[in-house]
């Protein structure tokens, strides 16, 4: 086994890292950037909670592997705040009371994100589907779509 | 959706019923909290388990030694390892974590390894060598019983359990009373019918983890995500024949339980790799494993008999249910044959249960365990009779709730229930009347569940500046910090914001029941009001020296201290902020605690309404519209409350609808992922209407019953009613999967339905 | 395990000829990370495509399109002559996995994946679809329902790999439609699946009809009977009809954790006759 | 003397009684006087048991209060999710 060494951009910051071929985009955010808001609930894209953007797109940090990132820009849970200024969305999940246990709201608030930069003004329906891949056990989503839904209305202005 | 207030209340609450934020909010939304697999340390080692690729085997040999030279592997360990800590007594949870002479399902340890790196590991466990000699297996309820069918584990059988079984039955229980005879007698209408039910899985997001770090003198700290670290601690110090108090457990924030992370599965592994190595161990599991090695449900099979007269009363019921909860016993059957008919006034009940072994994965709890099933086959044949008889299916539970006075099923006479004001708030919903569309049908179903109580701690802590620090010791599931803090806030009458509460670990605070049974919010409450009163107690007393008056004499009012009446004297009131700065020199740190075994958490009640389109040429069945009735005592955080309702209904609908175990000829589970374990995603929802009632909790000083449960139990027979009066096929059988339900369909339309 | 990510498709299939271990493409990623995380397989090399340049684009070709075998679900989504030419094929691209899963999953990658039950290989197959192969003798043009031969098997040989995917160009008055049952409504596998690709006359007479279904046999089933059935009709409930029983006639299911036989069969004609008619409408609405 | 509910099954070690009575004021002393006057019951009492006093479910609480005309029933120790 020999390490590859990567240059990456997360959350806007140029970081290096060195990883084994095998290791995925989520393990090296966890395990070699200390970046653990990406949480693993399957590994098999399943679940969604470790969504992150890879040059803007939505996926699933499991399914890339590490040494996918280089070159690329990455964006996970912990760039989502404006320093100690929350986006719209995660004051939104506070204020619905839209997350129970919390483990898929970083997941689900990144691909919230990114449908809301894709498409400002989502149906309900749309959310539903957008958020097909996060799976959340606690809520029954109710209250995650009304949060999404009101901030979208919140950031449309 | 604003909570209904049926009774009127002498207390105007300032802070219970409000919405504010949570404490631990802003951690979670910005990817800062931590859960189980988030905190690393210095010379962290990685563990993984071996698992058994056979569903029943003895185990012959296991050769380690290729592992164990395998560089950057640290520790090894069998069932072996724990032998020197035994105290001889059988420990199931620990055979359950590591299997000593038989492998008893698909799945169940074997081995575990800890090296420098996970795919070390990964690559360790590959070296392993594990002779078996496989065994027959069983995996089905009724198959398990038989007395030909392989005995899955010996020793387990209780004092009472008829004869005529296989040793799989572990336990019996019968409950009920009157004369069935003559209550069967008296009705116009006697429908039987036997139902199936699959187990499944709690589906939390988070896969069980911890982190174990132990020394050769004994001592160990661990940290996992647990419904319950001091559970964890008892548990854990018995196997590893370690006092309790040299095992300090952390919880850590936990991605999801729903009764699945009651139990233990992984961290005395984790401590005897520590052990072992000299080093902290991290033990994650995969999703696979999840599946494959911690708690689903039972699965069932019953039968189940009511009698009803032409005017829609109930004179007698009676069912029989089986279960299996894997190569382990369990007490779940039994809650299930107890509350199976609690939503009624009856004559004449009487509930049977069976408790099988199979070769699966121990049970563990799951949201009013052993109730969803008991409770799905009673309403719907409670609901055929409705239909054969012609009559209003929520008229035909009103005339029959349980209220004030009913002997339940189960023993008891109940006190205050909020069954009768449940079933009503339903029946003058807009939902009930609203018109249904060609091939929708609506279902309803009552649901019940028991709450507990348990041990509980809590201390309260006035600091200097007036502000309140609570620690207690049960992990924050769902929301119970704010619940928490807002009780504290209310009864010492400061503002919300002025309280933190935290979780402490198991060395900070004297024993905590696990984080089940709907108790947080009702007994953890109950201690926090109880000791905010012991704290106000000490500031009154501390106001008193003060005013150099009798500490009778001075009473507590909005968060300060006042002369209880004209004769006391006359003083300005002293206000929290006034006698906690003062408090170094008044006698020192001011703090009220209390020590409970919290009983009378009081029974809850749900009722859920709904209307399913069956597409009858594919089977598919779409939840239209869907409302939950619960009665919550008082709800203190209702978005909370409405929380819980909204995803316990939808636990209910995956259940009901697709979830399930699948075993293969082989014994082995055909579905260990979230792919073909289908949990319900945002796309196959629509909005769940919450709808919460508030009969006081007599138990609780501000009314409060457990909510967590009881949601879970109505859906299952609320969606096969609907979906029976949609096709006017009955169903009895779960999940009602596309293709059980396009057979049934077809085999009606050929005439052999 | 070795990664490797080649600027050309020449290089590509030099680097697979000359390892002697298991090696595996990477586009997408999203079955070979799952099959890598189950331990179904251990690759010893791991190729990554997506640095050739031919195969992140979308190209016109002829009325037609040229789709390079690393450009994921999400692009074709959003490109519009590709939802304008082949509806269908989007919507059975769009139908795989989650929004994550778009973002990553391939045309290329769900064929060569040779499951039965792959979402826009019948989509593919049904409006005539082909894939560029590049391999040590050379480039080959290959149908597509010749690349699936058994469920996980391909008929790429040794060093060869698919660069790119070409959609022909489609006559007026045609267009296709993609139909699959799931328990769920997103984020499950097909239990079957149905793709019909349709041209009419001016006066709305089917000329042409192209019907495949998947998940109803090892791999996707072209039925042949079915389609010509509806050529010369304007798709009434007779031709729907017996087109539906063809269909059913043709399976051959298996019954899994998934589906039963009878299940996968009854709905197989069930889908056809959905998709045919959303085919149908489709099509005279398309100059 | 308190009038104590058996459930169904355990009536097996009280002779079949559905109802049985017993010297009590509290908890323990039920559980005692219960195992002392049926010691077919021992095991169940044993492995555990709740009582309901008065329609409150007790998990474990020894002196918990009985009263002559409380309405007392043993029931099956509970575990929940």
């Amino acid at each position: 086994m020999s390490q590859l060494h990567i240059k990456s951009n997360v959350n806007g910051d140029d970081v290096e890292f060195l990883c084994e071929p095998e290791e995925t985009l989520l393990e090296v955010l966890r395990d070699r950037l200390n970046l653990t808001g990406s949480k693993e609930g399957c590994g098999t894209g399943d679940c969604g909670a470790c969504s992150v953007t890879m040059n803007g797109k939505l996926v699933c940090s499991c399914l890339v592997l590490g040494v996918e990132a280089d070159n690329s820009k990455i964006n996970t849970i912990e760039g989502m705040a404006d320093g100690d200024k929350l986006h719209p969305l995660q004051q939104k999940f506070l204020d619905h009371a839209a997350l129970q246990c919390g483990i898929c709201t970083p997941g689900i608030l990144v691909a919230a994100k990114a449908l809301l930069e894709k498409n400002p003004s989502p149906s309900e329906t749309e959310v539903r589907y957008w958020l097909a891949g996060n799976l959340c056990r606690c809520t029954g989503y109710d209250k995650i779509i009304r949060a999404v839904m009101d901030a979208a209305e919140e950031m449309r202005g | 959706m604003s909570p209904l207030n049926n009774n009127s209340q002498a207390r105007q609450f300032k802070v219970i019923g409000t919405r504010p934020p949570r404490p631990d909010g802003i951690e979670k939304v910005t990817g800062k909290a931590q859960y189980g697999a988030d905190l690393n340390v210095a010379n962290m080692l990685f563990a993984k388990i071996l698992r058994s690729p056979h569903a029943h085997a003895k185990v012959l040999s296991i050769d380690t030694s290729a592992a164990e030279r395998l560089d950057g592997v640290k520790a090894v360990i069998t069932s072996k390892d724990f032998d020197r800590f035994s105290s001889g007594q059988p420990n199931n949870i620990l055979e359950n974590s590591i299997a000593h002479q038989k492998v008893l399902y698909d799945g169940h340890g074997v081995a575990a390894v800890a090296a420098t790196s996970d795919l070390i590991a990964k690559s360790a466990l590959k070296l392993i060598k594990v002779k078996y000699e496989t065994l027959p297996h069983v995996t089905d309820v009724d198959k398990a019983m038989e007395k030909s069918a392989p005995i899955v584990n010996k020793g387990y059988v209780l004092e009472n359990v008829p004869k005529g079984h296989s040793e799989n039955v572990t336990s019996y229980f019968e409950f009920g009373h009157g004369d069935l005879e003559a209550g069967f007698s008296k009705a116009e209408k006697i429908v039987t019918r036997s139902f199936k039910t699959e187990a499944t899985h709690q589906g939390y997001i988070e896969p069980n983890a911890c982190l174990a770090s132990m020394t050769p003198d004994g001592k160990a700290d661990l940290w996992c995500c647990t419904q319950g670290h001091y559970n964890v601690r008892a548990v854990c110090a018995e196997i590893m024949g370690m006092e309790t108090s040299q095992l300090k457990v952390t919880a850590s924030e936990i991605g999801g339980g729903f009764g699945g992370k009651t139990l233990i599965y992984i961290e005395p592994i984790a401590l005897a790799l520590s052990l072992k190595s000299g080093q902290p161990v991290k033990l994650v599991m995969t999703r696979d494993e999840v599946f494959k090695a911690t708690g689903p449900t039972v699965s069932s099979s019953m039968d189940v008999k009511i009698g009803m007269t032409k005017d829609g009363k109930i004179t007698a019921g009676e069912a029989k249910l089986r279960y299996q909860g894997g190569a382990f016993p369990n007490g779940t059957v039994e809650m299930g044959a107890q509350s199976a008919f609690a939503s009624y006034d009856l004559k004449a009940v009487k509930t049977q249960g069976w408790n099988i072994l199979t070769n699966r994965p121990m049970q563990a709890a799951y949201r009013a365990p052993g109730a969803p099933q008991a409770i799905y086959a009673v309403e719907s044949v409670v609901d055929e009779l409705c239909e054969v008889l012609n009559l209003d299916p929520l008229e035909t539970r009103l005339k029959n709730a349980a209220k004030k006075g009913t002997l339940s099923s189960y023993g008891p006479t109940f006190d205050d229930i909020g069954l009768i004001a449940t079933l009503e708030a339903a029946k003058n919903h807009p939902h009930y009347s609203a018109p249904i569309s060609k091939n929708q049908g609506r279902g309803l179903s009552c649901g019940f569940w028991f709450n507990f109580g348990g041990d509980t701690c809590v201390t309260l802590n006035v600091n200097f500046d007036g502000t309140i620090g609570v620690t207690e010791g049960n992990p924050d599931i769902g929301g119970s910090r704010a619940s928490i803090s807002q009780m504290a806030a209310e009864e010492i009458g400061i503002a919300y914001e002025k309280v933190r509460t935290i979780i402490a670990d198991t060395n900070s605070l004297g024993h905590n029941e696990i984080t089940d049974g709907s108790r947080v919010t009702f007994a953890v409450g109950l201690a926090t009001i109880k000791a905010a009163r012991a704290a106000i107690k000490e500031m009154c007393k501390r106001a008193a020296m003060i005013w150099n008056i009798d500490e009778e004499a001075v009473r507590w009012e909005n968060g300060s201290a006042i002369p209880a009446g004209p004769n006391a004297g006359k003083f300005d009131p002293l206000t929290i902020e006034e006698i906690a700065g003062m408090s170094s020199q008044t006698g020192g740190p001011i703090a009220g605690h209390h020590e409970v075994n919290a009983e009378g958490a009081g029974v809850s009640f749900g009722v859920h309404l709904v209307d399913v389109e069956v597409d009858k040429e594919t089977g598919s069945s779409k939840i239209i519209r869907y409302t939950v009735f619960q009665d919550a005592g008082k709800a203190i955080h209702p978005s909370y409350v409405e929380g819980q309702m909204q995803g316990g209904a939808v636990q209910g609908i995956g259940w009901a609808l697709n979830e399930e175990y699948i075993y293969g000829d082989d014994g082995k589970l055909q579905n260990p992922g979230f792919l073909d374990y289908r949990i319900p995603v945002a796309s196959d929802l629509p909005m769940i209407d919450p709808v919460i009632l508030e009969i006081p909790n007599p138990g609780h000083p501000y009314g409060v019953r457990g909510v967590g449960e009881t949601s879970i139990v109505p859906p299952l027979a609320a969606i096969s009613n609907a979906i029976s009066r949609a096709t006017s096929i009955r169903f009895s059988d779960l999940p009602m999967s596309p293709p059980k339900v396009l057979k049934a369909i077809k085999d009606k339309q050929r005439g052999n339905g | 395990m070795k990664y490797v990510a080649p600027s050309s498709a020449e290089e590509v299939s030099r680097i697979l000829v000359g390892e002697n271990g298991i090696s595996k493409i990477l586009a997408g990623g999203t079955d070979l990370l799952v099959q890598m995380k189950s331990g179904l397989i251990e690759p010893d090399l791991i190729v990554d495509i997506k640095k050739i340049p031919e195969t992140k684009e979308i190209k016109s070709m002829d009325g037609g399109f040229r789709i390079g075998a690393a450009v994921s679900g999400s692009e074709v989504k959003d490109h519009t002559g590709l939802n304008r030419l082949v509806p269908g094929v989007v919507e059975a691209l769009d139908l795989i996995g989650s929004t994550q899963i778009q973002g990553r999953c391939t045309m290329a990658g769900n064929l060569c994946n040779a499951s039965p039950a792959a979402d826009c290989v019948p989509a593919l197959a049904a409006v005539e679809a082909s894939a560029n192969i590049v391999g040590p003798k050379g480039n080959r043009k290959c149908k597509i329902e010749e690349i699936p031969i058994s469920p996980g098997k391909n008929s790429l040989k040794q060093g060869e790999f698919i660069v790119s995917i070409d959609i022909p160009d489609r006559p007026p008055h045609s267009s296709d439609a993609y139909l699959r049952f799931t328990p769920r409504t997103e984020m499950d596998i097909a239990v079957v699946s149905a793709a019909v690709a349709l041209s009419l006359t001016k006066d709305g007479v089917c000329e042409n009809a192209r019907i495949v279904l998947g998940a109803v046999a090892p791999t996707i089933l072209f039925v042949e009977d079915a389609s010509e059935t509806l050529i010369g009709t304007k798709l009434d409930e007779v031709s729907l009809q017996k087109m539906s029983d063809q269909c059913e006639a043709a399976c051959n299911a298996i019954s899994d954790k998934r589906g039963t036989i009878s299940f996968r069969t009854e709905v197989s004609g069930v889908l056809a006759k959905r998709a045919a008619k959303i085919a149908y409408k489709r099509a005279g609405e398309r100059s | 003397m308190v009038k104590v509910r058996i459930w169904g099954s355990l009536r097996s070690a009280t002779k079949n009684k559905e109802f049985v009575y017993v010297e009590a004021e509290n908890f323990k002393q039920l559980l005692d006087n219960l195992s002392k006057k049926y010691p077919n019951l021992k095991p169940q009492i044993s492995r555990g048991v709740s009582v309901s006093i008065d329609g409150l479910i007790y998990k474990n609480s020894w002196f918990a209060p009985i009263k002559p005309n409380s309405e007392v029933v043993l029931m099956p120790y509970m575990v929940g999710g």
